[in-house]
């Protein structure tokens, strides 16, 4: 009789089969991976803005405060953008006639908030943002020492304005569930406010300080894996502050 | 071994005339080969189908464009004809499952001329079924998140919901019934393959058949896989609708809380199946010219069936008043009030008729080798399973524990929309299968007729 | 896209490169240079593409900006995280911190009176309005109407600019014609209601010095006239009566709705509240009369109810008068059993100074006089009531005449300020083409009503949080109307608008600060109390004996009409306020319509059932409308309502059920009798948010009479089965109580003695939570979103064969946050769980909207987003609509989307508010800091929130009042949301 | 298709096949193979025969093997995957249930031991089977089609140790077979 299929077909039968198997596997690995990247999550992606702000030069290089320009950040829910005003205190005096301040200047001449010199479309781009449907507080943290680069990471060191951390559910839970990994205390000026202490930290980059193993990681915005001594110092705060830590994790924390 | 079972028929042979393996195969297959002479059924039932398929992807289009608005559903009552169908599909499609898994294991000879057909029918059944509780949801777009998956969101479905557990239950239900339906397949594909001359079907036939030769030793471990995989399919056939009827057992509703529901819905199931099975059986077997395979026993056969399962039913809906008395229950007692004498009592006495009163007609032999009058019960039966599942769900929900939300459910056109296109899906795939799929096992019959046919003797004689 | 990106993340590691290292003076040279380089320039076209820029931002629009934030979101789709933009100040305004609310003390001028509230404004918009707790008529609750009054400033519909004969025009124009007619005109006509603003007042007398021929035509469709009529006749000076129930042991109500409708009923409701909580240690309640034609929530109240007709409440009070000694010959006894009469004036003489007689709007003049004399005689004048001097309004003419004087061309100037008689009066026709013949005509209102319709020219006003304004509440109390916001729309306030025509243009800042001449201390200080410190109304002397004139009734032939003002939508005011017109009205819950309201035996007689069409015939007019049985009105009264079958004044409000003005006279506001009721055959679609109204015998809403309470203090009937007990379960739940230590635990009581069913916490929760409108349509099919409703149910009452005077009672059910929620192990991806603090979490963004939870909840309290509902109110889902109704939402809750599936939270976004700040203070919440918004509302109090766990929390204490009781218990869910028990105090000596 | 693809080398021999018109002569024939030492032989049937591998002294148990060990795998991945989600990765009060209630998880479990048993066994059937595979000498041999339909065949492998040409030949024509032919495959 004449064989319908060539002894090949056999080898590509089994190609086909590990095909079968392999291709959606990888697809569904592919797709997580990208979910995670910067290309989804924008992290490292420092967008255009009406001026090139350098957070690198104004708090460490000038020594300004977080809070001279975010001025709600330990009172309200939102940090706070400065407004032309906040700009023009300083730069009605010096680089008055630098042509990249030129939109805080016309702002400043119009009344009219903050505009691209390029597009004239106003306001400055979202950098950190997180997902919809998400509340949440800068004061409370800021209140418990929760330091500005546990999620803007470097932001001190930026040029150039960029998203430090992912803003996963996932990597938030991974805070508040163990609030302890984020919560120290500065051994070497061990009597400042959580409050203060988080801003203190800017002080001591600018003058060069010794930075503790965790202090150097949350410079540099890397992951900081605390001591067994360093998490046991954690649980004592989380009692003395009396977090209730079993309740971080309930949806109504973040969602409404 | 398996003569000295009980054989379901005592005068009449399963396979009637007088047949050779060749001729036997020639029947079957012959209906895929010679796809030149279909019937003109086959034509109006496809278009017919074909048609109202388009209805269903009309009704798909604009629910997910506007919403579940575009139904009748409303609070209180925010479930109706989308789970009623799901559940009505789901049950039809048990017939296929007990016929092939839990009749192969009680060696009932007769389901092999009925179990390839009724195998599809499951797994069409279980597609129609499968649309609902995807497309019910108000956002059916992120409906995945039912499916276990680590995430961004450190998220996981529920497992305490039966919805989690229908997700399960009905996934596996397909995967299985798919493998047996394929695995049963294979030897049919390789007999085609040899047979089919156009050469494009030929291939096709060629892969679909794994290149299957018939070794004995395949033959050995092909049945041991295929009687245990029937071995299984029976425990998850009871368990698909056990938890189908958890969705509505688990709750706390009134005419939803009940123990009886798991037993009493997989009668129901195979009850409709059966019912369905018969409503295609019977006109196919004349259409392609297959009495001599799907026998007037057959068909009493599956007649007894549907009577014992209908009594099941029947004996359901007498004990789910006696709770309602026996409970001292006041929601429970007027839940059953409001079926009796409330806005929608119609309904419930139609379903009494229905699957309580006309299917005691299969008493009598007569009638159940009466096929227009075993077609109208099936239809009948239909119907009333269908009601069934209208009184349990809509009817319970539109007046429960406050009056003060006590409402009213009116479907609408997409209501009728999705149902009737389902449907519509089903006769299309129903009528696909029959016209490119051998509709019965052929290795099965060939083996069946190896054992009942009339001894070697006999044949010589004839022959000579 | 894709290349683009990678090319511009180059670009950037490349500036990032050359800035790094640079310092100083060199770091700005080298980042010029780079803005300089191609590259850089290319960067900016690459990443944004020329993208259509924002409009102009002043602040008005920046508000726009704000709220449309959403909407812009994922206007550069060239990531897959959508660009925001973040739109900072030029200035900060100093009182705003970004993410934080403020709040402004204010007040809405209503109908003559006013109601003090405080104001909430999100980065300077206001959100939502809450009674003024410095405000003796507010006390910090408020009412349907102040509640929903914050819709109306971003309503689509409002006028937005000056219009002439349809065309659009400017307030320039418009003065330019006024200062040309105004001065030769033969007569000058200032259409007003009754004004509530002192310095309108001043300015009208101002304008009529200036335009001697000017005259002041007074239009309030819901007038209180006959009040003070009433006390000129019995005091001899037009007044106003001042109730304070607080003191009252025994009230009479005549067809008097004292807690809800009345002027002054927010703080009546308190104060009579004040009378009827009972526990252990308090059983004495006061005794609540009530005799009406039609149904109100203060007879839900009622200890005894009559219902008797409008045209037989002047004989009644005769009578009463007659058996208190205060009127020499006996009214219409026929009218109650023997018992009642004697029963309830034992009542009365016995309380004396503690007794107090409320008489209503609607009632006639000498009905209020009757009152008076009663009251007088009872010496209760000066305890439970006061009678204070009405505002001197001047009125030179009325509306009939205005009518024939533009007929004649006697006046032909006329100018509506707020005023719509073309709609709300009977002479409407009429007037509408007599306004034809004036020269200058023209309307200045919120929307283009009616009137605007007729005169040539239409005047938008603004809303009262755009305006400074002052206002005059019941007693004379003054607060000051401060605006919130600039005005949305090209509005002009009424302070300036009349100086504007006597020619000396004037702000309307600096107009209210002439007529109140302060300090800026005092007036500050004005601003932030909400009330001024200025003397209220004269109290006049009332003596000892007062002459009456005689009440007699008048014979009822065929039906009487009484026609009152809509519980929701008032005399048509509010008819385009989606919230209002959705509000299930008290008693019918119909949305969205009136209806003619027939007794049970009317009903019968005519054959006629819900949704028949009828005609009501009285005199010559008639009118036709769908019928509905509303037990409890007068066997022969028909129950008509104003405010709706608008022919103008919005989308919402035009097409809704049908006017009834054309049965209404100056002379007869309120109806009449000898009218006739007939059938059309034709049928009429009702939206109903209740279908059935009966308790069908089950453990719903305990109550009983003051002896059984002493009987049984829990008023379990026997036969129920209540609270499941708490061991009843196939799992310990001592993991979940360890679960639960040391955190908070939320739960509400609601006491049902005190709930009259007034909605204020119905339309406060839609204000407070982003709940959509969804129409009439969708209310048909059940659909409607209130998170909390109010369930009415009507039972027997002893002696009422007729089914025509039932008892009612009505239970607010919201989310009851059970323990044991059986909406959760259903729910197949955790969309909705506990918290450690006890509630119901439902996560909207979590949900996929398989409807499960709604199924199994055996309040049926949650809802489900059917359709796109956000927006979509009725008519209001034209796009450029939105970026305006965005405006009114709350930040703080999020704004549910289709498929979703929606609740209570117990106001989850305040619990967090005040967590957050109390955690700043290194401390748990305190009892009271967080206040539900329909807690907050409630005018009676009868909500109460707070934390169960700790047994001092007032929450705690009332739930351990023994009338305490779960509703459903027997389910074992293990609410939080738990009811106190409703208990009457009938007279005994009373046989029904 | 034999067209399609030309391997360059002559046809090698697969062995003898001998062809039937009765499954009981099969099965004899069968039965006398095994019994003359034969080991690598094999039969084909359009239809699974009883006593034909007992016949062929060919014992194979090991389907029902897999299928038991995928069937416990299923359980335990069913019922883990539960309990870790509830119990380790993210536990909440649902419904004031205990975070391990295992009442509920019973189903779940039961559907997971089902589906992995069903794919164990037909993975592992068609795997044990050697499928798929389209191609096979057999398919070479003459009037081999008709063994997916009314004839039986028997095939004595070149691979087996006793082969000879003239042996084996005369050995399956005394098995009283209607034909017996030599199978040339391009590929063994």
């Amino acid at each position: 009789m004449a064989r319908l299929f060539s002894p090949v077909a056999n080898t590509i039968a089994r190609a086909s089969l590990v095909a079968a198997v392999a291709v959606p596997v990888g697809a569904i690995v592919m797709g997580s991976v990208v979910s995670r990247s910067p290309a989804n999550t924008n992290v490292g992606v420092a967008f255009d803005q009406p001026v090139p702000f350098s957070h690198a030069h104004h708090s460490i290089e000038l020594g300004i405060d977080c809070r001279y320009c975010h001025t709600s950040v330990t009172k309200s829910s939102s940090a706070g953008i400065p407004s032309t005003e906040t700009c023009m205190s300083c730069h009605s005096q010096i680089w008055t006639d630098s042509p990249l301040l030129e939109p805080v200047r016309q702002s400043w001449a119009e009344g009219k908030p903050i505009r691209f010199a390029s597009t004239g479309e106003v306001g400055w781009n979202r950098v950190a943002k997180v997902p919809e449907f998400v509340y949440f507080n800068h004061s409370i943290h800021i209140a418990r020492g929760i330091q500005c680069n546990e999620c803007h990471g470097n932001i001190q060191e930026q040029h150039m304005t960029a998203k430090g951390k992912p803003f996963f559910m996932k990597w938030c839970l991974d805070c508040h569930r163990k609030p302890e990994k984020a919560l120290y205390v500065d051994e070497q000026q061990p009597d400042l406010t959580p409050q203060e202490k988080v801003f203190a930290f800017y002080r001591k980059i600018q003058e060069g300080a010794k930075l503790s193993a965790r202090e150097l990681a949350l410079k540099k915005g890397r992951e900081y894996q605390p001591t067994a001594a360093e998490l046991e110092k954690g649980r004592e705060m989380v009692q003395k502050m009396d977090i209730k830590v079993k309740t971080l994790a309930d949806c109504y924390i973040c969602h409404r | 071994m398996a003569e000295t079972l009980t054989k379901p028929h005592d005068e009449e042979p399963l396979i009637e005339g007088n047949q050779t393996y060749a001729s036997l195969t020639e029947t079957v297959a012959g209906v895929v080969q010679r796809q030149k002479d279909h019937p003109k059924a086959w034509f109006v039932a496809f278009v017919l189908g074909f048609g109202l398929v388009n209805v269903l992807l009309l009704s798909i289009t604009y629910l997910v464009y506007m919403g579940i608005g575009i139904w009748g559903n409303n609070q209180p009552v925010a479930w109706s004809f989308d789970i009623i169908n799901f559940v009505w599909w789901i049950g039809i499609g048990h017939a296929g499952t007990l016929i092939s898994a839990i009749l192969l294991l009680m060696r009932q000879e007769w389901r092999t001329s009925i179990n390839r057909f009724a195998e599809a029918m499951t797994i069409f059944a279980v597609m129609c079924a499968g649309m609902y509780p995807l497309l019910h949801t108000g956002r059916p777009w992120v409906a995945y998140w039912l499916l276990p998956y680590p995430n961004i969101l450190a998220m996981w479905p529920q497992p305490r919901s039966p919805l989690v557990w229908d997700v399960f239950a009905v996934s596996t239900y397909m995967t299985v019934s798919i493998l047996f339906w394929y695995t049963g397949l294979v030897p049919d594909l390789a007999t085609l393959r040899e047979r089919v001359k156009n050469r494009f079907a030929k291939v096709l036939a060629g892969m679909g058949s794994l290149g299957w030769r018939g070794s004995a030793k395949h033959w050995m471990r092909y049945e041991q896989a295929y009687i245990i995989l029937a071995g299984l399919s029976t425990p998850l056939v009871l368990s698909v609708h056990t938890i189908v009827s958890f969705d509505f057992a688990v709750s706390i509703l009134p005419g939803w809380q009940a123990t009886i529901f798991p037993p009493y819905f997989v009668a129901g199931a195979v009850y409709a199946g059966f019912a369905m099975v018969l409503t295609f059986m019977i006109p196919m077997r004349r259409w392609y010219r297959i009495e001599h395979l799907v026998t007037m026993n057959h068909i009493d056969w599956m007649a007894k069936i549907m009577l014992t399962t209908g009594l099941i039913v029947f004996y359901g809906y007498i004990v789910e008043v006696f709770y309602a008395w026996y409970s001292a229950n006041p929601y429970e007692q007027f839940m059953m009030w409001n079926r009796w004498h409330g806005p929608y009592a119609p309904a419930y006495w139609l379903l009494i008729l229905c699957n309580g009163v006309i299917p005691q007609l299969l008493w009598s032999k007569k009638n159940r080798r009466n096929l227009k009058l075993v077609f109208a019960v099936s239809l009948v039966v239909s119907l009333g399973m269908w009601l069934e599942r209208f009184i349990i769900i809509p009817v319970s929900l539109h007046r429960d524990f406050l009056p003060s939300s006590w409402g009213m459910y009116y479907p609408t056109i997409w209501d009728f929309g999705m149902f009737f296109g389902t449907i519509g899906f089903f006769v299309m795939m129903m009528f696909l299968f029959v016209r490119f799929i051998p509709m019965i096992s052929i290795f099965e019959v060939r083996e069946l007729w190896s054992r009942i046919r009339p001894q070697r003797a006999e044949v010589k004689e004839v022959e000579a | 896209m894709e290349e683009t990106k990678t090319q511009t993340g180059l670009d950037i590691e490349e500036i990032r490169r050359r800035l790094r290292g640079e310092r100083g003076q060199r770091y700005w040279r080298s980042l010029e240079e780079v803005a300089e380089t191609p590259e850089f320039q290319q960067f900016l076209e690459d990443e944004f593409p020329n993208r259509s820029s924002l409009l102009d931002l002043d602040r008005r629009s920046f508000l726009k900006v704000m709220g449309a934030s959403l909407a812009l979101a994922g206007l550069s789709g060239c990531r897959f995280l959508p660009k925001e933009k973040i739109v900072p100040y030029v200035k900060a305004p100093e009182e705003v911190v970004p993410g934080k609310p403020t709040y402004y003390a204010t007040a809405m001028p209503f109908a003559g009176s006013s109601i003090g509230l405080i104001a909430k404004a999100v980065m300077g918009r206001p959100i939502k309005l809450e009674g003024n707790e410095s405000h003796p008529w507010s006390l910090g609750a408020s009412d349907v109407f102040s509640q929903a009054a914050i819709l109306a400033l971003y309503d689509p519909d409002r006028g937005t600019t000056v219009k002439n004969r349809g065309f659009v025009a400017t307030w320039e124009e418009f003065l330019a014609e006024a200062r040309k007619v105004l001065p030769q005109a033969k007569g000058v006509r200032l259409v007003v209601g009754d004004v509530a603003s002192p310095t309108l007042e001043r300015q009208l007398a101002e304008f009529q010095a200036i335009y001697p021929n000017a005259k002041i035509v007074r239009h309030e469709p819901v007038s209180r006239a006959n009040v003070r009529e009433g006390a000129k006749i019995a005091l001899g000076r037009e007044a106003l009566p001042v109730h304070d129930f607080s003191k009252a042991r025994v009230v009479l109500a005549v067809d008097a709705d004292f807690l809800a409708s009345m002027p002054g009923s927010v703080r009546y409701a308190r104060e009579f509240a004040g009378t009827r909580r009972v526990d252990e240690e308090n059983q004495s309640l006061s005794r609540l009369y009530c005799v009406e034609p039609a149904p109100t929530p203060t007879g839900i109240l009622a200890d005894h109810r009559l219902p008797i007709a409008q045209a037989d409440l002047e004989g009644f009070l005769q009578h009463v008068a007659y058996l208190a000694g205060a009127a020499s010959q006996p009214g219409a006894a026929n009218l109650a059993p023997e018992s009642f009469w004697n029963g309830l004036a034992k009542d009365l003489r016995s309380a004396g100074a503690q007794a107090a007689v409320v008489v209503g709007d609607a009632c006639t003049p000498a009905a209020h006089a009757l009152a008076i004399a009663i009251q007088a005689k009872l010496g209760s004048v000066g305890s439970t009531v006061r009678y204070v001097a009405a505002p001197a309004v001047r009125s030179d003419q009325r509306l009939s005449a205005l009518v024939t004087d533009l007929e004649s061309g006697a006046a032909d100037a006329v100018l509506f300020l707020q005023a719509n008689p073309v709609y709300s009066s009977g002479l409407g026709e009429r007037l509408g083409k007599a306004i034809g013949k004036a020269k200058l005509s023209a309307c200045f209102d919120l929307y283009e009503t009616e009137t605007a319709a007729a005169c040539s020219w239409y005047l938008p006003a603004p809303h009262f949080l755009e305006d400074w304004s002052d206002a005059r509440a019941l007693d004379g109390t003054v607060s000051i109307v401060q605006p919130l916001v600039e005005p949305l729309h090209d509005t002009l306030s009424v302070h300036s608008l009349l100086p504007a025509l006597m020619n000396r243009p004037s702000e309307p800042l600096a107009e209210v600060r002439k007529t109140w001449a302060v300090d800026d201390k005092t007036w500050r200080t004005w601003l932030n109390e909400g009330v001024a410190s200025v003397p209220k109304a004269a109290e006049l002397p009332v003596p000892a004996t007062v002459q009456a004139p005689v009440g007699r009734s008048r014979r009822v032939d065929g039906f009487e009409v009484a026609i009152r003002p809509d519980p929701t939508v008032w005399d048509g005011t509010f008819a385009n306020n989606g919230w209002l017109q959705e509000l299930p009205k008290p008693f019918t819950k119909l949305t969205w319509d009136n209806a003619v309201h027939l007794s049970f035996s009317a009903a019968e007689s005519l054959k006629v059932s819900n949704g028949d069409v009828v005609r009501v015939t009285l005199g010559e007019r008639s009118v036709e409308g769908p019928a509905w049985i509303l037990p409890g009105l007068a066997k022969n009264t028909v129950l008509l309502h104003l405010g709706y079958g608008r022919r103008a004044g919005g989308r919402v409000a035009e097409g809704a059920g049908f006017d009834v003005y054309p049965l209404t006279s100056e002379d007869s506001p309120w109806g009449g009798v000898g009218a006739r009721v007939e059938k059309t055959g034709k049928r009429a679609v009702l939206a109903s948010a209740q279908m059935h109204f009966s308790m069908e015998g089950r453990d719903i809403v305990r109550m009983g009479t003051m002896e059984e309470y002493r009987r049984n203090p829990s008023l379990k009937p026997e036969h129920a089965h209540g609270e499941a007990p708490r061991d009843l379960t196939l799992y310990s739940d001592e993991e979940k109580r360890r679960e639960q230590e040391g955190v908070q635990q939320w739960g509400m009581a609601i006491d049902l003695n005190l709930c009259m069913g007034c909605n204020a916490c119905v339309t406060a929760c839609q204000a407070e939570n982003n709940i959509p409108v969804v129409g009439k349509d969708q209310v048909q099919r059940g659909r409607e979103m209130h998170w909390i409703r109010i369930d009415h149910y009507y039972g027997p009452r002893a002696g009422d064969g007729s089914g025509d005077n039932p008892t009612h009672v009505v239970q607010p059910i919201n989310c009851m946050q059970c323990e044991n929620a059986p909406c959760e192990p259903v729910c197949p991806v955790a969309a909705t769980v506990h918290s450690h603090e006890g509630l119901n979490q439902m996560v909207y963004n979590r949900c996929v909207g398989t409807r499960y939870c709604s199924n199994n909840c055996p309040y049926k309290v949650r809802r489900f987003n059917y359709l796109n509902y956000q927006f979509a109110q009725k008519n209001f889902d034209r796009k450029e609509d939105i970026p305006l109704l965005k405006l009114l939402n709350n930040p703080d809750v999020t704004v549910r989307g289709r498929g979703v599936m929606e609740k209570c939270t117990y106001c989850v976004q305040r619990i967090n508010a005040a967590r957050i700040e109390a955690k700043k203070k290194g401390r748990d919440i305190r009892d009271g800091e967080v206040v539900t918004a329909c807690q907050q509302a409630c005018p009676s109090q009868a909500i109460v929130f707070g934390d169960v766990s700790d047994p001092n929390s007032r929450v705690s204490q009332i739930k351990r009042n023994q009338r305490n009781y779960a509703l459903l218990g027997e389910l074992n869910t293990r609410p939080r949301t738990t009811y106190l028990a409703r208990v009457t105090n009938p007279n005994p000596e009373i046989e029904a | 298709m034999s067209h399609a693809i030309e391997v360059s080398q002559g046809p090698k021999v697969y062995g003898y096949i001998a062809e039937f018109e009765e499954a009981e002569q099969l099965v004899q024939a069968a039965r006398k193979t095994a019994e003359a030492g034969y080991r690598d032989f094999d039969a084909y049937s359009p239809f699974p025969i009883h006593g034909l591998p007992e016949a062929m002294r060919f014992k194979d148990a090991r389907v029902p093997w897999i299928i038991f060990f995928c069937g416990v795998i299923g359980a335990i991945v069913g019922y883990g995957l539960q309990y870790y989600v509830t119990v380790f990765d993210y536990p909440m009060n649902v419904g004031g249930r205990p975070n391990h209630s295992w009442v509920q998880y019973i189903p779940i479990t039961f559907e997971c031991t089902v589906l992995f048993a069903a794919l164990g066994a037909v993975v592992g059937m068609f795997g044990l089977n050697g499928l798929p595979r389209p191609y096979h000498p057999v398919f070479e041999a003459k009037n081999f089609e008709r063994a997916s339909e009314d004839r039986f065949f028997l095939v004595i492998e070149a691979s087996d140790g006793k082969f000879d040409a003239e042996g084996t030949r005369r050995f399956l024509e005394s098995l009283g077979p209607t034909e017996v032919n030599l199978v040339e495959a391009e590929e063994v």
